[in-house]
């Protein structure tokens, strides 16, 4: 039976169901425990399991990042949750240099079950410190997983999936989705946690975002679909691996393809999307892959133009339109 | 202490509070977004420390910083622009709340990210040195932002190059939600500055005479040569760590704070934090401002007209300032790459 | 007249010249004063400058990375040397989040005239944690300029060009080329600090490569030469902006694009090159863009493992031949 | 002190010495490369801090670390075969000197990043006392890496949390190139922790039984639940810092060390650093293995023959560390590979 629920509300049940569960899971970051949480995920937790399993930290993100991948090499598998990405930068080296490394520099004898949530993107005139997007950062790192939910039932799946796993995966959670609404059905089966999923079917070109750009993908494509142009949309779901199988079939079907990201565009995640598939779709192409991203500019605070530097319903529809009409 | 001296504080905390509340308001009324966080409580420290500071002197802030900048001079219809996010803020309405920026006045901006403050300051400290100049930098945070590794990290270069900085903790004993308690195992600032030989002392935040003085003598050791100078102040913030946090943390006895004596004429919506009740208020002891106007009352340093007329002067320049930010128009995209540009000279790039 | 110096001795003498003329410049970072700098480029300065002016610090990199950015406000014109850029994720915030959002949040008030010196790249085993590449991290970052110098009148100009201009620049160095050898002429004009540079012409296959991996090129273009295969092998020199329209001639020319980098292949630095040829060559493009880059795998200590994680010599030489066959 | 624990002491520096030395030689013969940092000097640290330790313990150290994995009982083949990259080093092949790691001896690391040793402690020490367990990790950093942030952020958690690690400061006066006096404000290293409340002590890192004493009384206050406790351990490194430094910043009369009884056979290449001369350290102290040496031998505690047979024992065990070693197959592209998915299970990921 599925519910209608906000994605911080999925993310929080399945905190909690994981937690219940399995008694070496413990979660901690910045105002994660008597303050339920800056986006509400761990709402709730702190009461429930006390403060060793939901603790609170002093503002010190690459010590306690660190923290988690000590613990996870005892056999613990924390979620550190650092309060938005821009502070991630203090944590990277706790990320690159230790969770990444050192199952492989130990020869293999230490798996990493770690898992770091952190919220970010644009949200609300938030400025230049607070709207960063750092995917294209992450990617580049062998061995680190990249889950990016857009929707409650993926939340619920792949925060589920990244605690169970081994490996050290990264949740990058859109400050404008915790509050957007989905269905939730706790009894379905999981999807794969990497697997891509097309959002909607089309034959005239394909659409590949992530994160809360395919939910501006997917309007503009219902509005395209009143116009005679069927698109389809692929909700990558996962930043690292990518699924690829999904997106090739779907460009070979199309003959199109744009990409639509948050980020700034030059060496924005799709960079990585665009040259892969330029290359394994050459001769399914029948026109340039074209990237719709935000621009190269730091956000600036003022609202007007703050929206103005990142891809918005009607800036897709005019970014479909032109490259559908450039392959005829 | 000099009247002028004193007046002037009163003045500009009854302008900081105004001020404050204000732009709450504004918030509500949503010509204000983001994040926005007040200062109600602390204007003592603000007031008290850059009084005694020298307009040579450079000042580094957080995003608690719209006092901060006003006190230092900055025109109130600037930052209000700059909340706005109008072409005629002080950082041209793309900074925001968060960074306000004015190189004139020697403002070396508000920063987001805790514990940014400490190295930008050993930067301009390090250049002062360097030149033999018989400046100082201020350099602000909170008592949270200690147990960032830069804290650490810039207070030892500080000491170890002698540099002219008066690091000034603001200690409104929270982390957002953490009680300072739950965050740092010495609660007692100052003392964490013996890792690094500075010298430290812990000041009563609600005491503008005393915040003026301690920070007096501090800048006067640094002129001095005695190199970098640590003041712990001990505050109260009355609102909730910003706007959007109702801040339901905190055990309503505990907190202590006075109700300005102008009562807040802001209508809180219910979403937003409620400020403490007279009775909470009065179990504690005293607000800042009714502190110092209190005092000058007694010592017949103002009387209750002028005063009045001070409450006026302040009234009419916040208003002023709403109306400076609402007839500036918005900057444009063009402006915002030249901002980005602003470091490109006559160079051929490519 | 030209003489024939090792890379380092290029740099040390830049620097030397720059910090003769202005005495707003200041070099600051470990070891960079009384030990003279772990690859030599600061040697002699301490004694001539004095210790305020060339500064050793203590392991600090958030610290003194962001110092710099506080000097540069001031006026200053700051040199920072990260030992390498393994260490450089300790002061991200510092340049990312500070550097180069200053100047924009500030409306413009405050340019950037701050330089940082990295060496990196896969030396001779060094490990998983020292053999680090960074480029695409930087490359996302508007505003950050990224010089990839690969020989010893290019370190040359390129330094005393970042320390002259106004913009954050970050020089990355590849630890293996410091003790290399080429020519330098200091009397010649200086080629613009972006500008991408034919090392060879050819109309077979244009290759694009940037720092050591365009001297592994240039031997793979002559042994290729000698089997009448004649490559176009052009020198990047700049991560960030990259010279597009020098890629786009070539490629128009020789219809065959293959791309060399030592990083991590995946969301690489050469993801972006790819992206943005795939699309502005798309109707020039004979056979799809090709990268030829790094495993995606931190780096084995084992010797004969670390060299088979990246491109060399006979490794271009093989993807040269496939791709113009290929295309044939 | 009992004698069993005296003579295993001596033997480990001994051997710790001789390991060192092979190590150096083999670099100088191809067969090492890379960073390679050695631990001539400071061998009574890893010695008496270990010989205290319970096997429950965790041990985090940096890059300087093969005595520390060797009196752990790391087999000294499986260290010398790391340091030659071979499949059967004790991580592989992959990890090489600055990364040596035994899960089954709780042996958690060799971390190449100065201030490391920090989080992984904190976090291992996390899980410790959330499970309540009677075990304890022992950090490991030198006098340089103290400037770090992370020490700052981990010393405040491991304190405020009440974590069982012990602090272990190698404070051999030098970041590489950079004197002490030069990278910290405040030189006597344990005076830092009272940033966090952490008790501190100074230790003689050239007395092993000293340093032994020390750890144990520290390790029982932990045990008892006192929380995290500190030491600064002087010592001195004879060599330079890595084998590519030839150690020039060092004043020649200041080098503060003994040569080792046992004439380093090693013939040292013109590059390489040079040991101090004869002169040079008997105008100073003793070296830590000839004093525990002498002491021993004075005490009756070893006879001249078993100190003889000990040598002798332990120039096999490096010999044949040596061959084991040589003999061990490089490992393949696809055990890298592996080593990287070891953190895979049977999930489906696409
Ligand atoms: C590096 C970093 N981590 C977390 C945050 C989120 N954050 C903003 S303010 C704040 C609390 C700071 O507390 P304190 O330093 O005491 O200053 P106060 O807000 O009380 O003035 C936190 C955690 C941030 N901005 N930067
Ligand atoms: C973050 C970081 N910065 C710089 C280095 C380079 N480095 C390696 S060892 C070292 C000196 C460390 O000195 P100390 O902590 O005293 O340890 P010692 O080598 O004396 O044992 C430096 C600067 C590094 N590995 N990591
Ligand atoms: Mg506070
Ligand atoms: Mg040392």
């Amino acid at each position: 039976m599925a519910n209608e629920v906000m994605l911080w509300q999925a993310m929080n049940k399945a905190m909690d169901i994981e937690m219940a569960a399995d008694n070496s899971i413990f979660t901690m970051g910045e105002d994660v425990g008597l303050y339920g949480g800056s986006y509400r995920v761990t709402e709730g937790l702190y009461a429930k399991y006390g403060e060793w399993r939901v603790r609170d930290t002093p503002i010190s993100e690459g010590g306690f990042t660190g923290l988690g991948v000590g613990a996870a090499m005892v056999g613990m598998r924390p979620v550190i949750e650092i309060m938005t990405i821009n502070f991630a930068l203090l944590a990277l080296d706790a990320i690159i240099n230790m969770a990444t490394k050192i199952p492989f520099m130990s020869g293999g004898q230490f798996p990493m079950p770690l898992v770091i949530r952190v919220p970010g993107g644009v949200a609300k005139q938030l400025a230049a410190q607070h709207s960063q997007r750092l995917e294209h950062t992450l990617m580049n790192v062998p061995g680190l997983r990249i889950a990016v939910p857009s929707t409650p039932q993926d939340a619920w799946w792949q925060l589920r999936q990244a605690i169970q796993s081994n490996e050290p995966v990264i949740v990058l959670e859109h400050e404008l989705l915790y509050f957007s609404k989905g269905s939730l059905d706790t009894n379905l089966d999981p999807v794969p946690m990497h697997r891509a999923l097309i959002r909607k079917e089309g034959d005239a070109l394909t659409l590949i975002s992530y994160s809360r750009s395919v939910l501006l993908a997917q309007q503009a494509a219902e509005r395209l679909a009143e116009d005679g142009i069927d698109i389809e949309v692929i909700d990558l779901r996962s930043l690292s691996p990518i699924d690829w199988q999904t997106c090739i079939d779907s460009v070979s079907k199309t003959h199109h393809l744009l990409i639509v990201e948050e980020d700034c565009g030059f060496a924005g995640a799709g960079a990585e999307i665009a040259a892969t598939l330029s290359e394994r779709c050459f001769f399914e192409l029948d026109a340039p892959v074209q990237r719709h991203t935000g621009l190269d500019l730091p956000t600036p605070y003022n609202g007007t133009l703050e929206a103005a530097t990142i891809p918005t319903v009607s800036s897709i529809i005019n970014a479909v339109k032109q490259l559908v009409q450039s392959g005829e | 202490m000099e009247r002028s001296v004193l007046k002037s504080m009163l003045k500009d905390m009854l302008l900081a509070r105004a001020f404050e509340e204000q732009a709450a308001y504004e918030y509500t009324q949503g010509n204000i977004a983001g994040f926005l966080h007040l200062y109600p409580g602390e204007e003592a420290v603000a007031v008290g420390v850059l009084h005694a500071a020298e307009p040579g002197d450079y000042i580094v802030s957080t995003y608690r910083e719209h006092v901060h900048a006003l006190v230092r001079g900055v025109p109130p219809g600037k930052i209000m622009a700059e909340l706005f996010g109008r072409k005629d803020g002080c950082s041209g309405g793309l900074g925001g709340s968060m960074h306000l920026f004015d190189k004139q006045r020697r403002f070396m901006g508000g920063y987001g990210i805790v514990g940014e403050t400490y190295p930008v300051s050993t930067g301009i400290a390090y250049a002062i040195a360097m030149r033999e100049l018989p400046e100082a930098v201020i350099c602000f945070f909170g008592d949270g932002a200690v147990n960032q590794g830069t804290f650490h990290e810039s207070l030892n270069m500080a000491a170890l190059w002698n540099l002219p900085i008066l690091f000034v903790c603001e200690n409104n004993r929270y982390q957002i939600g953490t009680e300072i308690h739950r965050h740092s195992k010495v609660t007692e600032v100052y003392k964490r500055a013996c890792a690094y030989k500075i010298p430290a002392e812990q000041v009563n935040g609600m005491d503008v005479i005393e915040v003026y003085k301690a920070t007096q003598s501090a800048l006067l050791r640094i002129r001095e040569g005695t190199g970098p100078q640590f003041l712990e102040i001990e505050t109260y913030r009355l609102r909730g760590h910003s706007m959007a946090d109702p801040g339901s943390y905190r055990p309503k006895v505990e907190v202590q704070a006075f109700k300005d004596e102008d009562p807040v004429t802001v209508m809180l919506q219910e979403s937003l934090p409620e400020y403490p009740s007279a009775e909470q208020i009065s179990a504690i002891g005293k607000d800042n401002i009714e502190h110092l106007s209190e005092h000058m009352h007694q010592a017949d340093l103002i009387s209750p007209e002028e005063f009045l007329r001070m409450k006026q002067q302040v009234a009419d320049s916040v208003e002023q300032a709403v109306q400076y930010a609402l007839q500036s128009p918005e900057p444009s995209m063009e402006e915002a790459f030249s901002a980005l540009n602003c470091n490109r000279g006559q160079e051929v790039l490519i």
